[in-house]
């Protein structure tokens, strides 16, 4: 299940995603870090598109499924106003091996990254430098 | 023709607004952005931009029908 | 750090492992799985060689930190009598970018299972199939 | 000459003891092992194991000194 939370987000437990049959658990935390591309970030703020980023956040867990033969895979994604260390987004994903638990978790992130309609603009510790949308970038998270 | 369009992120900074019904004779998405990057001096360039029509990505050229929602897509960064 | 534990664990949370310029945490949890190569599994038995063990355990995590540029990696390893979805291992990571963070884990994980000396004995559903020791298998987890 | 060593997993079963001192005239982790695999009826070649001396991992052909700590290490299957 793949849900959009305006609400402050922790790390799920794994408990809710277990079948008898799951060896392996991977999970993924994307938090604010504080810094990106040399300069210091104080914050950042999370629109959605929610309507489309629910449809196509579900379609990307669907897919990992499919792909990697995985028996669960949950993703939960915050937006409105975050600050540095706070969670943006928490992945988990369940299988019986380990190897297509680790592939199905980057596969996800990485998808959410490219194609589910969120934005985040950041706000710089010097106040001069004006609040910028930033683009899904490689090197993010 | 009446269309619903919706602005995020930088098109709402831009447009200074968040959704508005447009009253217009275009009738593809490609044609009312083209309109709408002159009114509000819109920054990005549509080869920038995703298309939606009622929640569904679409291509720039579809014909739109009466009280569709228009959702132009600025580069994402969830994550 | 590497720990050995003779009680029950739980999904650590990830807060004592963050620092401010952490973007990505990825945790991978070992659970008991009801089955292997075929075989209904009803328990497992682990048991350590605890002073080489934690050894050996410490020197993985400290290549995994110099290999992939992580910021911290963690791992517990319970030993013992466990039961189907019990936690055997966890191990966190955090790292400022996600890559790094997944290819450090699954070494961790993997270097765990090749290196470590930590054996495991399957007991059966089927009781009339004598408990086994079994050997570190790519299929595991 | 006097060495300590502990048993796990299979040779702790096979053995039927998790330590014990040896007083032995073999100095060589190998001609020890070969010993043991006689007396316990050991099911593991030498090839399947890695030897610990002083909780360290060594060569099987190593000299040890009196009172060494020694561990066979079985095929690992942590995880």
């Amino acid at each position: 299940m793949f849900e959009i939370s305006i609400d402050s987000i922790e790390e799920y437990k794994s408990k809710s995603l277990l079948t008898p049959d799951c060896g392996a658990v991977v999970t993924f935390e994307g938090r604010v870090r504080n810094h990106n591309e040399g300069q210091c970030v104080d914050s950042l703020e999370y629109e959605v598109y929610k309507t489309l980023a629910e449809k196509e956040g579900e379609k990307i867990l669907q897919n990992a499924k499919v792909k990697f033969h995985i028996i669960n895979a949950f993703c939960i994604h915050r937006i409105g106003h975050l600050q540095i260390g706070d969670l943006a987004v928490w992945i988990g994903v369940t299988s019986k091996h380990r190897r297509e638990a680790f592939k199905a978790c980057e596969f996800i992130i990485n998808s959410v990254k490219e194609a589910v309609p969120i934005w985040k603009k950041e706000n710089y510790c010097d106040k001069s430098i004006e609040s910028k949308w930033v683009y899904c970038q490689e090197d993010y998270h | 023709m009446k269309i619903k369009v919706m602005y995020f992120a930088v098109l709402r900074e831009q447009a200074k607004k968040s959704d508005e019904i447009l009253e217009i004779s275009f009738t593809n998405p490609r044609d009312i952005y083209n309109y709408l990057k002159r009114k509000y001096n819109f920054s990005l360039e549509i080869s920038e931009l995703k298309v939606a029509v009622n929640d569904c990505y679409e291509d720039f050229d579809i014909e739109l029908k009466e009280m569709d929602s228009l959702v132009f897509i600025p580069p994402v960064a969830g994550g």
